[in-house]
């Protein structure tokens, strides 16, 4: 029966290898990648005076960083709008038809914007394992602005490198079959009631970063900070709607990659007919001005009411502050008597004994958490260095003397992009 | 501290000035006070004025001590 | 090999029931009782050497006696580790338990590990200080027990890295520790969910502080006649602050003799806090803690008498972590001097 | 009005807005808003904005209102709680500071304060 809503197909084109070549193409599992007009795409923005592009793969001895943003290439094939609305397509309302996916692959962007940096991935070695981003093939930007560029500009051309150059890539899949196709749909309210009336009704209420340079994020190109709390479709999600424009503290904050594949909103898909009504997305922001962060959450709870659910998984995103937002969140959408979940991280120092959140209610009794990003790790030195390897000694998490003569560095576990996700998206935990 | 004093079988009066915080730690009886950094002083009156309010104050969780309460118990009066 | 001594009680000794309970500590050589699973489970690895059998009312009733004993019982082994129980629900034996282990730990510096129910008296007393592995309620789960304590056992005795206890089965001790799960962290907050909209149980992975409540204690029958202490968290102490109390965080209360005292002066008094602008305190320390107008009432017979010392700590209100375990101190001793009521003040 | 360290947002807006400038570090500024709160002012910005760690930038900006009213619990409950999380941060403090750095810290700072004043 087709129903009113939004129904996407992904169709995935799995990605087992990346490799240069004169001509940019997908062939058996590997993504070919003609390194000159990839150059050519970053150099027509003018803020550039060069560029190089490099291969990072699973199991090789390469560290990136720092790490600004890491997004996965697809393409629409079907279906209104191209991916990233609003920013680099046109303002259309995406999340239908069809749309295709180099999985496996990704693009990272890497700059030296202010003189502290954080975000490393390690390809191999122990610091590999708390970065999902060691398992994609990767195209790694390493962009040199001009001279006077200010941070402002710096950021936002390094941002549109990275979509420019992943839709370059997800172009190349258009008018292939894929491997696999995912289908998800979203009907309407009122047929969503209908459908599964004996199931409990779930909605999802996922928090943005929106607190000015390098820490906002983007809705249909709207800068977060300036939106009030809304519904989104999950599909549109899955077509770039919502992208990254923060990783000051890489460990917890959600890179484009992360909102493509929102492992929330994935995860409820897969339960959705089964044991829960998956109803929709609300996205809500999180400012710096108390009065925001009271409206945004008051709008969240009252969104959740009115789209009748009896419960609701709450993600944050970042350190500090946003735990106010979380726990607003939280007890007031609780105090509408819908059940929450709440997905966050830790700062517990290193030796685990402090109080973790800036924030705590008894409201919040059901919590799942991505780890202490205080915890101390060593990472080895690798072969290769990616990026800007002078930043290693001033990168957030680290401390005097974190990077050694033979290149090892010593630091908390925040400086690894993705390491701690408060979307749930990894396995790592704490107790 | 105050639930640990409770805890050990003694009655605990908590003269506070912040009462939801007083209540969110688990005092039993509490005796809402002036100013943080003043809690039982008030500097903008008179040495004199000041000791008729504290006498009033230290009065009042005198009475509380004496009152049985099952319940967390904000004396105002 | 590895050598372990293996603290067990009257019972599990098979030397009887409570009508046992008073023997004093003994020592006998190799596994005795579910040392024997035990001494299983290690293999080769390790052997238990001795094992230290004691009643439960003796080791209660003659806390320091039994203690001296045992600890030069297991210097003489210098065992590699020292397994104490388990003791499921039994609430003397887990004390016995905890305790033994704690003063072997403290004292002789070797490994140690217990077991007992979760709702022993002695897990809540020492699952923050040592290893306590969560067991079933009862002797059946003895199995199950030593499933878990083996494992952990060695890995203490070896000195490896202990993972997180949900891993390693021991009770959360309050230090978070990372480690890998099965699932990812989306898919364990769409279980939870669903538990909790179920009504079923769940376990939150970051239980929020503690916000139990103490039911309030009776009224004091005639405060004309009662003993009334000053406890206070807005850190009044004598003037120069002579403990060193820290302004913040502080690892110390303070505890002042005010006999004799009869108003708290700028010369004499001053705060220690630094959760609030101390200018109005060190000017009248009376204004934080009203030393003045009770013994103003002390005289007038409004109450019985004033105590003798007040008590001093710099609580600011929403941090109560180490005010507690000070607390919990002192109001044994306000107990132990007759106190009838206390007056606590905080800024 | 705004209590800040920075001289970058004191430069710009001392003119324009009341402004409180401390000499010191991080943890005097949250010591500096809590007795303001402690007097009666609300609390407008939230003291730990911005992801950058309290133990990395030396630098922070809040803003609070210009009147006094009955003290807000709100405000209280939040700086009290930034002050412990500054605490535990402090155990380890975050050395290496350039001059380039120190400018980057102050920028950030200011753009953080901005995104509240919407300019």
């Amino acid at each position: 029966m087709e129903v009113n809503g939004l129904k996407l197909e992904l169709g995935y084109i799995f990605i087992k290898d990346i490799q240069f070549a004169e001509k940019s193409k997908v062939e058996n599992g590997t993504l070919y990648v003609n390194k000159e007009e990839v150059k050519a795409i970053i150099l027509e923005d003018q803020n550039f005076k060069s560029a190089d592009v490099e291969l990072a793969k699973p199991g090789e001895s390469v560290r990136i960083m720092p790490v600004k943003d890491v997004i996965e290439p697809r393409v629409k094939v079907e279906g209104p709008g191209g991916i990233f609305p609003g920013m680099v397509s046109k303002v259309e309302t995406v999340g239908s038809g069809k749309t295709n996916v180099l999985k496996g692959a990704a693009v990272i962007t890497t700059g030296k914007i202010v003189g502290f940096q954080e975000g490393i991935i390690d390809m191999t070695g122990p610091g590999a394992e708390y970065t999902p981003f060691s398992q994609t093939n990767n195209l790694v930007l390493v962009c040199e602005p001009i001279e006077s560029l200010k941070q402002h500009e710096h950021e936002k051309a390094l941002r549109f490198a990275g979509y420019k150059v992943a839709m370059y890539l997800g172009e190349l899949a258009k008018n292939m079959t894929p491997d696999q196709v995912d289908t998800f749909e979203t009907p309407t309210l009122v047929e969503g009631i209908k459908m599964y009336p004996e199931l409990p009704r779930v909605a999802y209420v996922c928090m943005l970063q929106s607190q000015g340079l390098m820490h906002d994020t983007y809705v249909y190109g709207v800068d977060a900070k300036q939106t009030i709390s809304t519904l989104i479709y999950p599909t549109e999600m899955m077509d770039g709607a919502i992208v990254s424009g923060n990783c000051v503290s890489a460990c917890d904050k959600n890179t484009t990659y992360h909102h493509l594949n929102n492992p929330v909103v994935h995860d409820l898909f897969a339960e959705h007919g089964k044991t829960l009504n998956f109803v929709g997305v609300i996205i809500t922001n999180e400012n710096v001005y108390l009065a925001d962060k009271e409206r945004s959450s008051n709008w969240s709870a009252k969104l959740a009411e009115y789209l009748g659910v009896d419960g609701v998984i709450v993600s944050e995103e970042g350190f500090g502050n946003p735990d106010t937002d979380l726990i607003m969140n939280c007890k007031k959408i609780e105090n509408k008597g819908i059940k929450t979940v709440l997905i966050t991280d830790e700062y517990a120092g290193r030796d685990g004994t402090s109080q973790s959140l800036a924030d705590a209610d008894v409201r919040a009794n059901a919590v799942v958490t991505g780890g202490n990003a205080n915890e101390v790790i060593e990472l080895p030195p690798m072969d290769k260095i990616i990026g800007h390897v002078e930043v290693a000694d001033v990168i957030a998490g680290g401390f005097d003397g974190s990077l050694h003569a033979d290149g090892s560095i010593t630091a908390e576990l925040q400086v690894i992009t993705g390491a701690t996700n408060e979307m749930g998206f990894n396995k790592l935990s704490a107790r | 501290m105050v639930k640990e004093i409770e805890r050990a079988g003694i009655p605990v009066v908590h003269m506070c000035t912040i009462v939801p915080i007083s209540l969110t730690v688990g005092a039993n009886r509490i005796v809402p006070t002036i100013a943080i950094p003043h809690p039982l002083g008030n500097p903008s009156l008179t040495l004199e004025e000041e000791r008729d309010i504290r006498r009033n104050l230290v009065g009042r969780a005198l009475r509380a001590l004496e009152t049985e309460v099952t319940e967390q118990t904000v004396f105002e009066k | 090999m590895l050598k372990v001594v293996h603290y067990i009680n009257q019972f599990f000794a098979n030397v009887g029931g409570e009508e046992m309970a008073h023997i004093p500590a003994e020592l006998r050589e190799g596994n005795v009782g579910p040392g024997l699973a035990f001494q299983q489970a290690f293999g080769d690895e390790a052997q238990i050497v001795a094992t230290i059998v004691c009643g439960d009312s003796y080791f209660n009733e003659n806390m320091e006696e039994a203690q001296k004993t045992i600890i030069n019982m297991v210097k003489e082994l210098q065992p590699d580790l020292f397994i104490a129980g388990p003791a499921f629900n039994a609430g003397r034996y887990g004390v016995a338990c905890g305790t033994i282990a704690k003063a072997v730990k403290d004292q002789l510096n070797i490994p140690v590990l217990t077991g007992m129910y979760k709702e022993n008296p002695g897990a809540d007393m020492f699952k923050t200080s040592l290893y306590v592995v969560s067991t079933k309620n009862s002797a059946a789960g003895m199995r199950d027990a030593v499933k878990k304590m083996a494992p952990l056992a060695l890995k203490l005795a070896k000195g490896e890295k202990i993972g997180a206890s949900s891993e390693e089965g021991y009770m959360p001790n309050g230090i978070r520790k990372n480690f890998f799960d099965t699932e990812r962290g989306s898919k364990r907050a769409v279980k939870m969910l669903l538990s909790k909209l179920a009504d079923k149980e769940f376990e939150t992975e970051f239980p929020m502080p503690d916000f139990d409540r103490v039911a309030p204690n009776p009224a004091v029958k005639d405060i004309t006649k009662a003993k009334i202490a000053l406890v206070t968290s807005g850190g009044i102490v004598p003037k120069g602050n002579p403990d060193h109390i820290e302004s913040s965080s502080a690892s110390k209360y303070g505890k002042y003799d005010i006999d004799g005292v009869m108003d708290l002066t700028e010369a004499t008094y001053e705060t220690a806090h630094g959760g609030y602008d101390p200018v109005y305190a060190n000017l009248d320390p009376d204004r934080v803690l009203p030393v003045d107008i009770l013994r103003e009432f002390e005289k007038q017979g409004k109450i019985g008498s004033l105590h003798r010392y007040f008590y001093t700590t710099v609580g600011n209100g929403t941090a109560v972590k180490s005010a507690k375990a000070f607390a919990a101190k002192f109001a044994q001793e306000l107990k132990a001097d007759g106190v009838d009521a206390v007056i606590l003040t905080s800024t | 009005m705004i209590i800040t360290n920075n001289e970058k947002v004191y430069d710009k807006y001392k003119d324009k807005i009341k402004i409180i400038f401390v000499q010191g570090g991080f943890k005097d500024v949250l010591v500096k808003t809590r007795d303001k709160i402690h007097e009666g002012h609300e609390l407008l910005t939230h003291p730990l904005s911005s992801s950058v760690k309290p133990n990395e930038t030396p630098f922070k900006s809040v803003m609070i209102s210009d009147d006094k009213r009955s003290l807000n619990l709100d405000s209280l409950y939040i700086i009290e709680n930034s002050i412990m999380t500054y605490d535990n941060f402090s155990k380890h403090k975050f050395g290496m500071m350039t001059d380039q750095i120190t400018e980057d810290f102050k920028l950030i700072d200011l753009t953080v304060l901005e995104s509240a004043l919407n300019i």
